[in-house]
């Protein structure tokens, strides 16, 4: 390891606790100055002013599962087009902008897919 | 579907003597019946078959007992009929919560505000008042009130 | 707890309280859900939350005194309130109302309608998730609220009417107030159509959505809107003419299916009639008083009466029975929202909790009213 | 009164930091949308294009109290929704405040008269209140000059107001 690679690891390592900080740090602050409240039900879930019926641990139909998984490939699609955005228009502008839409052609597939196939329709089981 | 051919069905149901014609510019109501207790069933079966729907279950608290009534109305002619049935204290009535559904709000509101039981009601329990009421708040000797007068004084029979 | 998870689990449904606090419940109803996924086994309305003793407070109160408690039955409609118990009693006593009271009352009551309905456009389209409309109908709402004030006196809660007239004599500013708001309403027609009637999000939400046909209808009891979606024309302004009306020509608006956008369209068309019938009754306004003598306490003949008005959400009948005295020995009001209410435990089964919003909605409840 | 346990004050408390705070809270009201009669229409009127709420950056109306720190009891109080309002009162986090709006959240208002069985006569029975706006409905104004009347409340003093950008007519005594 070249002196110069060490040096370039210490620029990851701050970024990485800049980031830690950055996350940690509006936590710390609340919890310092940010007041407290006191009450009976305070903890209790919030269910528009009734009490909670029963648990949340019931088994419930998969169709939730499959919008979690939808939202989820997109969300780490919009991932990849951060870094997309910032090299953007460096030249080649139409090369760019296929290759976006080919990204993004190709990740919509997955929706027509689920959606021809029938999964975001509620099916009634009753 | 006019007056006269729900005359005609609550006639096979009351007897004619029991049917009072009312002034419509006054009482608001063309037709009074007095029914009792065991005959609101046939004469809400009678109103359905005459296409009218249950307007309001109203009950009146008077010295001889309450008194309870059904008002039935047609949404094609005025012909708004009263049936007035009056109970001893504490006999109950049969629900025709199974004739028209509009009665099972209306009989619960009565048992809850009146306390007057209906037979073979589906769920006669609370509706308005908090869960853990035990009293019937429009009794007449229940809280502040003006009069409390039996049927007498009021309709004069 | 550790074995809790082993056995299976086969209850799948789980209840939800759509509760006494929910944005789109407007007031304090309580929706009490079995939901099975995203489709409602069971439906229990819960009221009462609302619930002031209204019925209570008329036996040992004068019938003057009752009369502000009329318009905070139902505050969105609460003129019409006012008239309806107003008319009851004078009925009752055989009070003869001068004309131009008369013509007034109906103006006013029309102008509530109207601003009922706008609040209800409002807040209906906000449910469904439109924010704009909102604004739109408030500030057409405002308006009226304006005008309406300026002669009663308040914003919401009117004691206007009064035994035997009205309080306040109407001034040529208020007549060219109301032309003026008119023609602004009228104006502004196409941009609600626009932005909502013609709104495929919109359409989505509210077609084919909780169908009530004219026998469920009238098996709970429904008036109004609801039942006039369900394609039955019954309104109490035409079925039992009351006041001016019978001298007016209006329509009634109906629709066929009775779903959610029939019953949307309907108030629509009801909003154009209502302002129909203020035109011809601006016009025919005649001079005169504006109050019959009335004794300072008004004592009724022994007996019983009932009294039916057309509120914006149905009918509306006072059933007083008095004792010759100058206390009402019992006074229920039968409310519209009650039946409209009730119509939900066989409406809501079966459909998608989404569409609770939209069916709630499109009913337009008013919770005091409902629980009195 | 209710029995009003204090709740803790922050665990740091430095005077400049709870002033920029206070600041910060005064003008992010973001109120709880709780109707309960016919005053939860005046305060729709308020939110809605003309008495604007937005002006003073109180329009938020947040549905659940997890995420609002403003209660505005607007409405009668019955027996059967007391218990509701202080379940919703304590699921609020702090700093929280509450306006009485309308009479009946003050004194029971119209339906208060001796054989009254249905209704909790004043919302400071309750909870605990910091600005009782009377009215019946209050106007829209009035429940804007409540929520000015809570803003000085919480940077204790008009003066301190920074972002404030027009005077108040201070009452006498006030």
């Amino acid at each position: 390891m070249t002196a110069q690679a060490l040096h370039d690891f210490v620029y990851v390592g701050v970024f990485l606790l800049a980031a830690v900080l950055f996350a940690i740090s509006p936590l710390i602050a609340s919890w310092l100055i940010g007041g407290r409240s006191v009450g009976a039900k305070r903890a209790e879930t919030y269910e528009s002013g009734m009490p909670a019926i029963g648990s949340a641990w019931i088994q419930f139909s998969v169709a939730y599962y499959i919008y979690a998984l939808i939202f989820l490939a997109f969300d780490v699609d919009v991932l990849y087009l951060f870094p997309v955005a910032l090299a953007y228009d460096k030249g080649f502008f139409i090369r760019d902008f296929i290759e976006i839409v080919i990204f993004i052609g190709i990740l919509s597939l997955a929706i027509v897919y689920a959606w021809r196939k029938g999964v975001f329709t509620w099916h009634k089981r009753r | 579907m006019s007056l006269e051919d729900l005359k005609e069905k609550l006639s096979k149901v009351v007897e004619p003597g029991d049917m009072v014609p009312r002034d419509y510019e006054k009482d608001g109501c063309l037709l009074e019946i007095k029914a009792r207790a065991e005959q609101v069933e046939a004469v809400a079966k009678a109103a359905l078959e005459a296409d009218c729907f249950l307007e309001s279950i109203a009950a009146v608290d008077f010295t001889n007992g309450p008194q309870i009534i059904y008002q039935f109305n047609s949404c094609t002619s005025i012909s708004r009929v009263l049936v007035r049935v009056q109970l001893s204290r504490g006999e109950s009535v049969v629900s025709i919560g199974s004739i028209y559904d509009a009665a099972l709000w209306y009989e619960r509101e009565v048992f809850e505000l009146f306390g007057i039981r209906f037979d073979n009601h589906p769920d006669l329990r609370r509706l308005l008042l908090p869960e853990d009421a035990d009293f019937y708040p429009l009794l007449k000797d229940y809280g502040k009130v003006h009069a409390f007068r039996s049927t007498e004084d009021i309709y004069g029979e | 707890m550790a074995n809790e998870f082993l056995e299976p689990i086969t209850e799948q449904t789980f209840y939800l309280n759509m509760g006494p606090q929910h944005p789109s419940t407007h007031g304090v109803l309580r929706l009490f859900l079995k939901l099975d996924g995203e489709y409602i086994v069971e439906a229990d309305p819960v009221i009462g939350y609302g619930h002031r003793g209204h019925e209570k407070m008329a036996e040992s109160h004068l019938y003057e005194q009752f009369l502000p408690n009329t318009s905070r039955m139902d505050y969105l409609a609460g003129l019409i309130f006012n008239h309806g118990y107003v008319a009851a009693v004078e009925k009752m006593t055989g009070i003869e109302v001068p004309p131009r009271a008369e013509y007034i009352r109906v103006i006013c009551a029309e102008l509530n309608r109207i601003s009922s309905h706008l609040l209800w456009f409002g807040t209906y389209v906000m449910d469904l998730g439109g924010f704009t409309p909102f604004l739109y109908s408030f500030d057409d709402r405002e308006n009226i609220l304006d005008i309406l004030d300026r002669v009663s006196g308040s914003r919401l809660t009117y004691s206007y009417c009064r035994f035997g007239g009205v309080s306040r004599d109407v001034d040529d500013e208020f007549i060219t107030a109301t032309h003026q708001f008119i023609e602004r309403l009228r104006s502004r027609w196409d941009d609600y159509h626009n932005l909502v009637t013609k709104n495929v999000i919109f359409i989505h939400r509210a077609k084919d959505v909780g169908v009530i046909n004219r026998e469920v209808a009238l098996r709970f009891g429904c008036t109004g809107p609801i039942l006039r979606a369900a394609g039955v024309p019954y309104d109490v302004r035409k079925a039992e003419p009351y006041s001016v009306y019978s001298e007016l020509d209006f329509e009634i608006p109906t629709g066929t299916k009775g779903d959610a956008l029939d019953r949307y369209l309907v108030r629509l068309q009801e909003m154009e009639q209502s302002l129909h019938i203020i035109e011809q009754a601006l016009e025919r306004l005649p001079d005169g008083a504006i109050k019959a003598a009335v004794p300072h306490k008004v004592r009724p003949p022994r007996g019983d009466y009932y009294f039916a008005v057309e509120s914006a959400r149905g009918a509306v009948g006072f059933y007083i029975v008095s004792d010759g005295t100058s206390y009402p020995y019992r006074l229920k009001a039968r409310v519209p929202s009650y039946g409209n209410l009730q119509v939900l435990t066989e409406v809501l089964p079966g459909t998608l909790v989404a569409d609770t919003i939209s069916i709630l909605g499109s009913i337009d409840i008013v919770v005091p009213e409902v629980d009195r | 009164m209710a029995q009003k346990e204090i709740a803790p004050g922050a665990r740091v408390q430095l005077a400049v930091v709870e002033e920029v705070l206070n600041l910060c809270r005064a003008n992010s009201l973001w109120p709880m949308t709780f109707g309960l009669a016919c005053c939860a229409i005046e305060m729709m009127a308020a939110g809605a294009s003309r008495f604007d709420l937005d002006r003073f950056g109180a329009g938020v109306f947040r549905p659940s109290p997890r995420q609002s720190d403003l209660m505005i009891v607007a409405g009668t109080i019955s027996k059967k929704m007391a218990p509701t309002i202080v379940t919703l009162w304590e699921q609020m986090p702090a700093p929280k405040w509450c306006i009485a709006m309308g009479n009946c959240a003050i004194s029971g208002g119209p339906f208060e008269y001796d054989g009254q069985y249905a209704i909790v006569p004043g919302a400071e029975l309750i909870v605990p209140v910091d600005v009782y706006v009377p009215g019946c409905p209050p106007r829209p104004e009035g429940l804007i000059q409540g929520f000015l009347a809570l803003e000085d409340l919480i940077t204790k003093g008009e003066k301190r107001n920074v972002l404030r950008r027009f005077k108040r007519k201070i009452v006498k005594g006030r």
